[in-house]
C-alpha cells in the first residue's frame, strides 16, 4: 500500500508540478489582461532546455550533482506528503524528515549556487537561506502545533486527527499562519526575493542552463506544490472522500485553488525588500506561535 | 592485585609523555606520541566495551585514603565506559592530525606539546573513569591545567595567553563551587564516593540541596561551555592549535555534560523530589536552549572560521543540555519513563555526533589554517581545488552539523526534537523549546554553509598566498570522521542501542525497530510516535537521484565549459568573489530592525546580542576594575612610613586584647 | 608517650652553622673560596644533623640536651630538617648568584666582593639561630633566638646598602624588634606564672610548661597569650603586623629572600604554635582567634599581592596570605587542622622558595623585576619558566602539585571543625592566588620578548641555580604526587602540638593514617 | 625575705618614669641619652635593691650596669655626634606631657586593680610588685609612644631602650626569687639590636642626608 501511495505521490509531484505552474501564469496574464502563455508552457519549457546546451562555468562535482540532488531531495519530499487523505502508514518518515529533505534540497541549490563563483547567484543564495530562515519557523510552528493536538509527530497522523476530530482554533489559526506565510514559501512575488530576475537577475540559477536550469527549475515546481499539499492536507484534509484516488483529487483541486490565490497575489503586488518581508514573517510567526499556546492549552 | 586495562592505558599515556617529552623532532615526538595514544586507546576500548556492552562496572582498586574516607579506583559504568571511548577515540585521531598539523610549528619545541597532549588525553580518561569526588576532582584539574598550556602553546601571541587565562580562571573558580560541594557532603558522609555523596544529598534540606545542586551545575556549565558561563570558549578553542581544539571541542566539554549526568541523572535522590527534579530539568533545559540560540546567531555573524566553530560548539552544547535537561526532568516520574529516555538518548547521541563532527570541523578549519595561514574567512575561497578530499570531509561535516539526512547530525536532532515536542505534551514550556530548536537548526545550517562555501567554493583568494597541499595524516584524520559520520547516520540504531545500554535501559521500551534499521517511536510512556528509517528513505532518495539523474540527462545535451556570467563583462575572479562577511548581510541588518517588533520572545539585534554575548564588557570587565579599584584602596594603606605600621601594631596589639578578653571572658 | 634520650646531637645542629660562621669571619678574608666551601659545609653538616634527628625523633624519641635545655621532639624535628634543607639550597644557590651579584651588578647597589665573606657569615648565623628557635626548650632562649635570627638576617636585608635595602632593613629591624619586644613580655608573663606554679628553672622549660598551662589564671593566659601572637605574629608576617615583610623580602638578596619567605616564616609561626598551643587544651577560643586571624591575613595578603608590580614584592606578599592559611590550620585547632597548617607549612616553604630563587633566576639575567616590564622569557629560560609555573601551581593549590593537598586537607579539617566561613573563603582566596600567581607567571614567561628580557646576554642560568631549582620543584611535584611520603613525619609533628579539647588529644596513635584527626573531628562534628 | 627597702624600690621606680619621660621629651638627643642612662643607672640600682633576695641578681646588674648604662649610651653618644637636634616630632611636649600622666594614672589604677592576677608574691613584695608593674606598664608605654611620635630614628632607638627597661622592670619585680630571672634579664638585653639600628641609621643618614622616618617611605603599596 504504501509503496503504492508513495509511486503516486512521485508521480503526482514530477507530472502535474509544472501544469500547476502553468495554470498559475495564465491567471496572471488574465489579471493583466494578457492572453497568455498555454497552460502546458512549462513542459515545453523544460522539455526544450533539457535538450539545450550544458554550459560549465566551473570544473567543481558540486555545481555538476547539485542540480540532481535539489530535485532527488524535493521528490522525496512529495513521497513523504499525504497527498490522498488516507494515512498510509508505511511512508518511512515523520514532519522532522519531511522539513528536512526539504532544507537538504533547498541547502543543494545554495551549494550549487556557492560552487558557480557568481556573486548574483551568491547573494541570491544568501537569500535564499534568510528566507529560509524567516519562513520555515513558521511552517515548523504550524506542524508542530499538529503534533501537539495529535500527539504524533507523522504528517498522515496528524490529517487523521484533524478529519476525526474537526476544526480546532489552534488547528485553524495554525494554518491560517501557514497560508500566511505560503507565499513566501512558494518563492512567488512579493517574496521572490532570493530570485528576483530584475535584481539579481534569477539568482541561484544565474550560471545555470539546459539540463540544469531544467532540473533546478523542476525542482522549484515540485517544492510549490509539496507546500501547497501540505498545508491542505494538514490543515484542512476535509472532504475526505475514498477510495482514496478520489481523495487525491479533491486535494489537487484544493491545491489548484491555492495555485490560483498565489497567482492573484503574485500579479498585484510588486517585491518588498528583504528586511520588510522579514518584518512581515515576523508578525505571521507571532500567529502561528499564538496557535501553538492554543494547542498547548487544548482549544 | 589485578591491573584494567584502563590502568594500564593510562600508565602508557603517562609513559608516552614522558618518553616523547624530551624529543627534539616534531615528527619522532608526534609518532611516539600516536603510537601511545593508540595502544592506550585500543586498551581503553576494551575495557570501555566491557563496561558498556556488558552493561558491567570495571572496578579496579588501586590506592585507598582511608582518613579521607576516599580511595584511587578505578570505576568504569557503561556511563563511563561510553565516554572513555569517545575521548579515545576521538583523542587518537587528533594526535595523528598532529602530526602533520604541527609542521606549521617547527620554531616552535614539541616538548610543550606531546608531553602535555598525551597528559590531558590521561586527565580526561581519570576523570569519567572514577567514582569518586576527591580523584574526579583531582583528573578535572589535571585536565583543565594541562589543556591551558596546550590552548596557550603559541606563547608568543599574547591573544592566545590572554584567551588561555581567561579559560583557565573560568573554569577554576567553577571547579572551586565543585571543591565546596565535595567537602560539605564529605563532612556530613565522611566519604568521597558518589554513592556516599547521593546519599548525603538525600538527607539534606531541600534549599541547602539547591544550593549544592546550583555549585554542581555551574561547575560544570561553565566547562560545557553554556552560554553565560561558557564566555571562556570562544577565545580559547580558536587560540589552541587545531589539533587540540578539535579535542577541547570534540570531548572536553563534553564532560560538563557528563558530570551533569553523573550529578543529576544519577546523585539526585530517589524518592521524594519529583517537583525538584522537574525544576532542575527545566533549569537546565533553559541554560541548553539559551545558549544554543544565542551561539547559533553569534556564529552567523562569524567570519573567523574556528571562532565560527567554537561559537557553534556553544549552540551545539546546548542542544546537548536542552535534550539533557529534558531527559533529567521526568527522570524520576514513572509513567513518563521513556520520555525520559528519549532526552537521555537524545542528549547521548547528540554528545556522540557532535564530538565526532566538530573534531572534524575543527581539523578541518585547521586545515585552511594550515594550508592558506588565515582564520579569516574573507581571505580565503575556492580550496576545493587545491584540497578536494578535505572539502569533501568538511561537506560531511557541515551537512551533519546542520543535521542533513542521512548523516549522524540528522539522527540526534530527530531525537531531540521527538523528546521536546513530547516532552512539551507534559510540560508546555517545552514545546517553545522545540520551536527554538527548529529555528537554530536553520541558522546552523546558514552558518556551517557560510563555512564551507566561503572556503571551499567560489574564486580563489588573492589575499593570501598560494595555498599549499596539506600532509596525509591531516587527512586521513579527517577521512575517518567523515565516514563515521554518514555510517552512524545510516544506521542510527546501533548507536543507539549502545547509548541505552549506558543509560542502562533498552530501547525496546521506546522504539520499535524496523525492518531495516528504522526506528519507529511507540506511543508509550509519553513518546509521542514518530519514524526515521534511514536505510529506506536513502534508499528513496537514491532511486530518486536516479530518476532526477535520467531526466537530467534525457536531452543529451551537450557540455561546454565557459567563464562565468557577470552582467556581460569581464572581471578577474577576484573582484568578483563574493566575501564571507557579506553572505548575511541583509539578515543581519535586518535583525537588528525585525526583533525589537517581535512581540514574542523579545529578543535583542544581532548586533546588540554581539554585545550581550561580550560578556568582558559587562560582567567581568566592571567586576575586575571595581575590583582592581578596591585593591588599590586597599594597597594605598601601605604608605612606607614605619610609624604607621607600628600604629598598626599597637592597634592589632589592643584588638587583639579586647577580642581574647571577650572570647575568654 | 615518647622516651627521651639524653643526646648532643640538637646542640650540635646549632653548633655546626655557628662555628662555620665563626670560621668564615676568622678565615674568610682570606680566600674567597674557602668562606663558599665553609659556607656550604656548615650548611651540608646541619642537614646531615638535623637528618639524624629526624631519624631518631621518627622512631619516637625525643632528644634532650644540656639538662632539658634544648629538645627535639617530632615537630622540632620536621622544621630543623626543613630549614637546614633550604638552606643548604640557598647557600649553593648563593655561590654563582652572589658572585654576580658583587661582580656584574644585577642591580644598582654599592658592594664590594669583600663584603661576602659577611654574608656567608651571616648566612650562616641566620641559618644557625633559626634552627636554634627550633630545638630551644627554655621559652626566655626561645624569644633570645627569634630576635637572633632577626639580627643575623638583618644584616643580610642591609647587604646591597644602597636607599633601599637600607630603608628595608631600618623597618624590618624596627618593627620586628618592637614586635618581638611584645612576645618577650608574653614570655615573661608566662615563665614569671609557670615558675610560680612549677617553681624554680622547671618555669623556664616548655615541655614543663605545657603540662601546668591548664592551672593559670585567665587574665595571665588573656594577656600572654595576646603578647605572644601579636609579638611572634610579627615576625610571621601575619597581618596587620605584616609591612616589614615585602620590604625586606624584596630588598634582600634572592637567597636570603627565599630563605625568609621560606623559613623564617615558618621559624616564626612554629615559635608562635609552641608558644600559644600551650593554651589549646583548656583555653579553646585562642585558637578560635588564631583562626580569624588566620583568615584576614590569607586575604588582605592575597589583596595585596594583586596590586604589586614587583615580582618579590608580589611573591612576599602571597607569603603572607599562605601564611594566613597555615595559622587558619593551626587556629582550626583539631588534630586535623594542626596536620594540615604543618603540611602547608612544608608545601609553602618548598614553593615559595622555588619561586623566590626563581625570580632571582630572572633578575640574575635580565637584571629587571618588575612584571610589566618583562616578558616572552619562556624561549630564553626556560628550566627557569618550569620552575616557576611549577612553584606558581603549586602555591595555588591546583594538582598534581603539593599545594592542593595540603589545602584540601586545610579546607577538610576546617569543615570537619564547622568553621565554614573559613573554608569558603579560603577557597575564594585561593582563587586570587591563582590569579595573582598564574598572571605574573605568563606576563614574565609568556607574550613577546620585551624590555630587559630582550637583550642578548638573557640566557638560561648557571647551573648551580637551576639545579637547586630544579630539586625543589621535583619535591612540589613528588609531594603532590605521592604525599604518603610526608604523612609519617607530618602525623609525628601533628601529635606533639596540643589540641583544642574539642576531642582527646594523641588521636594520632589510635588511628594508623596521618590525617587522623579528620575522622575525630567528625566525630567532634557529628 | 627582708634586706629589701621598699621605700627605696618605690622611689627608685617612680624616678624611672621621670627619666623616660625625659628621655622621650627631650629635644635635644644628647639630653635624652643622658636621661636613658640616668634610667639605666636607676634600673641597676633596683637590680641590686632585689639581689638582697636573690644574689643571682648581682650578675645582672653588672651585665645591666655594661651594657645599659655604658654601651647603650656610648652608641647613642657616638650616633648623635653630627646632629644633635632631633627632627621636629609630631606630638609637642605640652600634649604629651598631659598624655603621660594620663597614661601612668591609668596604668596605676588598672595594676593596682589586676595586679593580684598575674603577681604571685605576698606581702610587701606584693606591694611593690604591683608599683612596679604599674611603672614597668608605664615606661613601656611610653617607649612604645616615643617610637611612634618621633620621627627621629634615633629617638625610635631609644624608645625601643625603655620598652626593653619596661619589660626587664616587670621581668624583676614578677619574679624576684627565682635564680633563672636573671639568667633571663641577661640574656634579653637588646645591646646587639641597639648597635645594629644605629649602625643602619648611619648608614640612612649618609643615603638620604636625615634621620628623619618619613623620609623613609620609598618602598610602598
Amino acid at each position: 500500500m504504501s509503496v503504492g501511495t508513495m509511486v503516486v505521490n512521485g508521480a503526482v509531484a514530477l507530472l502535474l508540478a509544472p501544469m500547476f505552474d502553468g495554470i498559475a501564469r495564465k491567471i496572471r496574464a488574465i489579471i493583466h489582461s494578457r492572453k497568455g502563455p498555454p497552460i502546458t508552457q512549462p513542459y515545453i519549457d523544460i522539455l526544450k532546455l533539457l535538450g539545450k546546451e550544458d554550459l560549465r562555468c566551473t570544473a567543481s562535482v558540486v555545481f555538476r550533482f547539485a542540480p540532481t540532488i535539489a530535485l532527488a531531495s524535493f521528490l522525496v519530499v512529495a513521497l513523504l506528503t499525504p497527498m490522498g487523505a488516507s494515512p498510509s502508514t508505511g511512508v518511512p518518515g515523520d514532519m522532522v524528515t519531511w522539513i528536512y529533505f526539504l532544507t537538504l534540497g533547498a541547502s543543494a541549490i545554495i551549494i550549487l549556487a556557492a560552487a558557480s563563483g557568481n556573486p548574483f547567484a551568491q547573494s541570491g543564495a544568501a537569500r535564499e537561506i534568510m528566507m529560509l530562515l524567516s519562513v520555515e519557523p513558521i511552517v515548523v510552528a504550524a506542524l508542530i502545533t499538529a503534533a501537539v493536538k495529535s500527539e504524533s509527530m507523522r504528517l498522515t497522523d496528524m490529517m487523521a486527527w484533524n478529519l476525526a476530530n474537526g476544526p480546532s482554533v489552534s488547528m485553524v489559526s495554525a494554518g491560517i499562519a501557514f497560508l500566511l506565510a505560503l507565499q513566501a514559501a512558494m518563492g512567488k512575488l512579493p517574496f521572490d526575493i532570493p530570485e528576483a530576475e530584475s535584481e539579481i537577475v534569477d539568482g541561484p540559477l544565474v550560471e545555470l542552463s539546459g539540463p540544469n536550469l531544467a532540473t533546478v527549475k523542476l525542482a522549484l515546481l515540485i517544492r510549490q506544490l509539496v507546500y501547497c499539499f501540505l498545508l491542505v492536507q494538514i490543515f484542512v484534509p476535509w472532504p475526505a472522500l475514498s477510495p482514496w484516488p478520489l481523495s487525491v483529487i479533491a486535494a489537487l483541486v484544493k491545491v489548484l485553488i491555492l495555485f490560483g490565490l498565489a497567482a492573484v497575489i503574485e500579479a498585484v503586488s510588486p517585491r518588498l525588500r528583504i528586511d520588510q518581508s522579514m518584518v512581515y514573517m515576523s508578525r505571521v510567526l507571532f500567529v502561528a506561535l499564538a496557535a501553538l499556546t492554543f494547542a498547548v492549552i487544548g482549544v | 592485585m589485578a591491573y584494567t586495562n584502563l590502568e594500564l592505558a593510562f600508565v602508557l599515556l603517562l609513559l608516552g609523555a614522558v618518553l616523547s617529552g624530551p624529543m627534539r623532532s616534531w615528527r619522532s615526538a608526534g609518532w611516539t606520541a600516536a603510537v601511545f595514544v593508540g595502544l592506550s586507546t585500543v586498551l581503553a576500548w576494551s575495557d570501555g566495551l566491557k563496561a558498556l556492552l556488558g552493561r558491567e562496572t570495571v572496578r579496579a582498586f588501586i590506592v585507598p585514603l582511608p582518613t579521607f574516607g576516599s580511595e584511587l579506583a578505578v570505576s568504569l559504568d557503561p556511563l563511563g565506559g561510553g565516554f572513555v571511548m569517545l575521548i579515545t577515540g576521538v583523542s587518537l585521531l587528533a594526535t595523528i592530525y598532529s602530526i602533520g598539523y604541527m609542521g606549521s610549528y617547527r620554531h616552535e619545541s614539541p616538548r610543550r606539546f606531546y608531553s602535555l597532549l598525551q597528559l590531558f588525553i590521561a586527565g580526561m580518561i581519570g576523570v569519567v573513569s572514577v567514582a569518586d569526588w576527591l580523584f574526579f576532582i583531582v583528573f578535572w584539574e589535571l585536565m583543565t591545567l594541562a589543556s591551558y598550556f596546550l590552548v596557550t602553546f603559541e606563547r608568543g601571541d599574547p591573544k592566545a595567553v590572554r584567551a588561555g587565562f581567561k579559560y583557565f580562571i573560568m573554569t577554576h573558580v567553577a571547579t572551586a563551587g565543585l571543591l565546596v560541594t565535595a567537602v560539605v557532603l564529605w563532612r556530613s558522609t565522611g566519604s568521597f564516593a558518589f554513592e556516599a555523596h547521593k546519599s548525603g544529598l538525600a538527607l539534606m534540606t531541600v534549599s541547602f540541596r539547591s544550593l549544592l545542586l546550583a555549585l554542581y551545575l555551574l561547575a560544570f556549565a561553565t566547562k560545557a561551555g553554556i552560554f553565560p558561563m561558557g564566555d571562556w570558549l570562544p577565545d580559547a578553542h580558536p587560540a589552541a592549535p587545531s589539533g587540540v581544539s578539535a579535542i577541547l571541542s570534540g570531548v572536553m566539554i563534553k564532560l560538563g555534560a557528563y558530570g551533569v549526568l553523573r550529578v543529576f541523572w544519577g546523585m539526585l535522590p530517589d524518592i521524594g523530589t519529583r517537583g525538584e527534579v522537574m525544576t532542575w530539568g527545566a533549569v537546565i533545559v533553559f541554560l541548553g536552549t539559551l545558549s544554543a540560540f544565542v551561539g547559533g546567531l553569534a556564529a552567523m555573524k562569524e567570519n573567523d572560521s574556528k571562532r565560527l566553530l567554537a561559537f557553534s560548539s556553544i549552540s551545539q552544547t546546548g542542544y546537548i543540555f536542552l535534550a539533557l535537561g529534558i531527559g533529567i526532568a521526568f527522570a524520576k516520574s514513572d509513567t513518563l519513563s521513556s520520555l525520559a529516555l528519549l532526552g537521555l538518548l537524545g542528549a547521548g547521541f547528540h554528545i556522540l555526533n557532535d564530538a565526532i563532527y566538530k573534531s572534524l570541523l575543527f581539523m578541518n578549519a585547521g586545515s585552511i589554517l594550515y594550508s592558506t595561514g588565515t582564520r579569516d574567512l574573507n581571505k580565503v575561497g575556492g580550496l576545493a581545488s587545491v584540497m578536494p578530499l578535505v572539502a569533501a570531509a568538511g561537506l560531511v561535516g557541515v551537512a551533519s552539523l546542520s543535521g542533513l539526512p542521512p548523516t549522524n547530525g540528522f539522527a540526534s536532532k530527530w531525537l531531540i526534537y521527538q523528546s521536546s515536542i513530547s516532552g512539551g505534551l507534559h510540560f508546555a514550556p517545552f514545546v517553545a523549546v522545540a520551536v527554538v530548536a527548529f529555528f537554530v537548526s536553520l541558522s546552523t545550517l546558514a552558518y556551517s554553509l557560510k563555512y564551507f562555501d566561503t572556503a571551499f567554493l567560489g574564486k580563489p583568494a588573492a589575499e593570501t598566498r598560494r595555498p599549499v597541499p596539506v600532509p596525509g595524516t591531516m587527512t586521513l584524520a579527517q577521512g575517518v570522521l567523515a565516514l563515521a559520520c554518514i555510517a552512524i547516520g545510516l544506521a542510527p540504531v546501533w548507536a543507539v542501542n549502545v547509548i541505552a545500554s549506558v543509560f542502562g535501559a533498552l530501547p525496546a521500551e521506546t522504539f520499535k525497530v524496523g525492518r531495516v534499521g528504522g526506528l519507529a517511536a511507540i506511543p508509550a510512556g509519553g513518546a509521542v510516535p514518530a519514524l526515521w528509517s534511514p536505510v529506506t528513505l536513502f534508499g528513496a532518495f537514491l532511486l530518486c537521484f536516479f530518476i532526477a539523474e535520467m531526466i537530467r540527462r534525457c536531452g543529451r545535451a551537450s557540455v561546454r565549459t565557459v567563464p562565468g556570467w557577470y552582467g556581460g563583462e569581464e572581471h578577474a575572479d577576484d573582484e568578483v568573489r563574493f566575501r564571507a562577511q557579506g553572505v548575511y548581510s541583509p539578515f543581519n541588518e535586518a535583525f537588528a530592525k525585525v526583533y525589537p517588533h517581535v512581540p514574542i520572545p523579545r529578543l535583542p539585534s544581532l548586533g546588540k546580542l554581539k554585545s550581550v554575548f561580550n560578556l568582558d564588557s559587562w560582567l567581568y570587565g566592571p567586576l575586575l576594575r571595581g575590583g582592581g579599584k578596591m585593591v588599590d584602596k586597599v594597597s594605598r594603606s601601605h604608605v612606607g612610613v614605619p610609624q604607621l605600621y607600628m600604629i598598626w601594631q599597637v592597634a592589632g596589639m589592643i584588638i587583639v586584647l579586647a577580642l581574647l578578653f571577650v572570647l575568654i571572658r | 608517650m615518647p622516651v627521651e634520650a639524653a643526646s648532643i646531637l640538637p646542640a650540635l645542629v646549632v653548633i655546626v652553622p655557628t662555628a662555620a660562621a665563626v670560621l668564615i669571619f676568622l678565615l674568610g678574608r682570606f680566600t674567597t673560596w674557602l668562606r663558599e666551601v665553609l659556607g656550604v659545609l656548615g650548611a651540608a653538616g646541619a642537614l646531615a644533623l638535623s637528618l639524624a634527628v629526624g631519624h631518631s625523633t621518627l622512631r619516637g624519641t625525643v632528644l634532650t640536651s644540656f639538662n632539658d635545655q634544648f629538645r627535639a621532639d617530632s615537630l622540632s624535628a620536621l622544621l630543623v630538617v626543613l630549614v637546614s634543607g633550604i638552606g643548604l639550597l640557598a647557600t649553593v644557590y648563593s655561590l654563582r648568584y652572589m658572585r654576580h651579584q658583587v661582580q656584574e651588578g644585577g642591580l644598582p647597589h654599592t658592594t664590594t666582593v669583600g663584603r661576602l665573606r659577611a654574608y656567608y657569615g651571616w648566612l650562616m648565623l641566620f641559618i644557625a639561630t633559626m634552627l636554634w628557635v627550633c630545638v630551644s626548650n627554655n621559652i626566655i632562649m626561645l624569644y633570645v633566638a627569634v630576635e637572633a635570627s632577626t639580627i643575623a638576617s638583618g644584616l643580610l636585608v642591609v647587604f646591597y646598602w644602597d636607599r633601599r635595602a637600607l630603608e628595608a632593613g631600618y623597618k624590618y629591624l624596627m618593627l620586628l624588634t618592637v614586635g618581638i619586644t611584645f612576645s618577650l613580655f608574653g614570655c615573661v608573663l608566662v615563665y614569671a606564672t609557670g615558675a610560680s606554679i612549677l617553681g624554680g628553672s622547671k618555669g623556664l622549660l616548655l615541655s614543663e610548661l605545657k603540662g601546668a598551662a591548664g592551672m593559670f589564671p585567665t587574665t595571665t593566659v588573656v594577656l600572654a597569650s595576646a603578647f605572644l601572637i601579636v609579638g611572634f605574629g610579627t615576625k610571621a608576617g601575619i597581618a596587620p603586623f605584616h609591612p616589614w615583610l615585602p620590604d625586606a623580602h624584596a630588598e634582600a638578596p634572592t637567597p636570603v629572600s627565599a630563605l625568609l619567605s621560606g623559613v623564617m616564616l615558618k621559624v616564626a609561626i612554629y615559635a608562635l604554635v609552641r608558644t600559644v598551643s600551650m593554651f589549646y587544651p583548656s583555653f579553646a577560643p585562642v585558637a578560635m582567634f588564631a583562626l580569624a586571624l588566620g583568615v584576614f591575613t590569607l586575604v588582605i595578603g592575597d589583596v595585596m599581592a594583586l596590586a604589586q608590580d614587583d615580582l618579590k614584592r608580589m611573591l612576599a606578599y602571597s607569603s603572607v596570605s599562605q601564611m594566613g592559611y597555615v595559622l587558619m590550620g593551626f587556629g582550626i585547632g583539631t588534630q586535623l587542622g594542626i596536620y594540615a597548617g604543618l603540611f602547608h607549612l612544608l608545601n609553602h616553604a618548598l614553593a615559595k622558595a622555588l619561586l623566590f630563587l626563581a625570580a632571582g633566576a630572572v633578575m640574575y639575567s635580565t637584571g629587571a623585576r618588575t612584571i610589566s616590564q618583562l616578558g616572552g622569557l619562556a624561549k630564553k629560560m626556560p628550566v627557569t619558566s618550569f620552575c616557576f609555573f611549577v612553584g606558581a601551581l603549586a602555591v595555588a593549590g591546583v594538582p598534581p602539585f603539593n599545594g592542593f593537598q595540603s589545602k584540601l586537607a586545610l579546607f577538610a579539617a576546617g569543615a570537619g571543625a564547622g568553621d565554614w566561613w573559613a573554608v569558603i573563603i579560603g577557597i575564594a582566596a585561593s582563587l586570587i592566588t591563582l590569579v595573582v600567581l598564574v598572571k605574573a607567571a605568563k606576563a614574565v614567561f609568556w607574550g613577546e620578548l620585551s624590555g630587559p628580557a630582550s637583550g642578548p646576554a638573557v640566557r638560561e642560568a648557571p647551573l648551580t641555580v637551576s639545579v637547586t631549582m630544579a630539586i625543589l620543584a621535583v619535591l612540589c611535584l613528588v609531594i603532590g604526587i605521592y604525599p604518603k611520603a610526608v604523612y609519617s613525619p607530618l602525623r609525628a609533628a601533628a601529635a606533639v602540638v596540643q589540641t583544642i579539647s574539642t576531642q582527646s588529644p594523641g588521636l594520632a596513635a589510635e588511628h594508623g593514617s596521618a590525617p587522623a584527626g579528620s575522622r575525630s573531628a567528625l566525630r567532634a562534628a557529628r | 625575705m627582708t634586706g629589701i627597702s621598699p621605700q627605696l624600690v618605690h622611689t627608685l621606680s617612680l624616678l624611672m618614669i621621670l627619666t623616660s619621660f625625659a628621655a622621650v621629651e627631650a629635644r635635644n638627643l644628647r639630653h635624652s641619652t643622658i636621661a636613658y642612662l640616668a634610667q639605666a643607672l636607676l634600673i641597676c640600682g633596683l637590680l641590686l635593691a632585689y639581689a638582697t633576695l636573690n644574689e643571682a641578681l648581682y650578675y645582672w646588674a653588672a651585665t645591666a650596669l655594661v651594657t645599659k648604662a655604658v654601651l647603650v649610651p656610648w652608641f647613642l653618644w657616638r650616633a648623635t655626634a653630627d646632629a644633635e637636634q632631633e627632627t621636629k616630632p609630631l606630638i609637642g611636649f605640652g600634649i604629651s606631657a598631659v598624655l603621660i600622666i594620663a597614661l601612668l594614672a591609668v596604668m596605676y589604677k588598672f595594676t593596682h586593680a589586676h595586679a593580684g592576677l598575674f603577681v604571685n608574691a605576698t606581702g610587701e613584695l606584693a606591694a611593690l610588685a604591683e608599683t612596679n608593674l604599674a611603672v614597668a606598664f608605664t615606661v613601656f608605654a611610653l617607649g612604645v609612644y616615643a617610637i611612634l611620635t618621633r620621627r627621629d630614628a634615633i629617638k625610635t632607638v631609644i624608645g625601643l631602650c625603655l620598652l626593653e627597661n619596661g619589660v626587664h622592670l616587670s621581668l624583676v619585680s614578677l619574679a624576684p626569687t627565682i635564680k633563672e630571672t636573671a639568667l633571663a634579664g641577661i640574656a634579653t638585653e637588646v645591646v646587639v639590636t641597639v648597635y645594629l639600628l644605629l649602625y643602619i641609621i648611619g648608614g640612612i643618614r649618609e643615603k638620604f642626608g636625615t634621620t628623619d622616618t618619613f623620609k623613609l617611605s620609598e618602598l610602598r603599596w
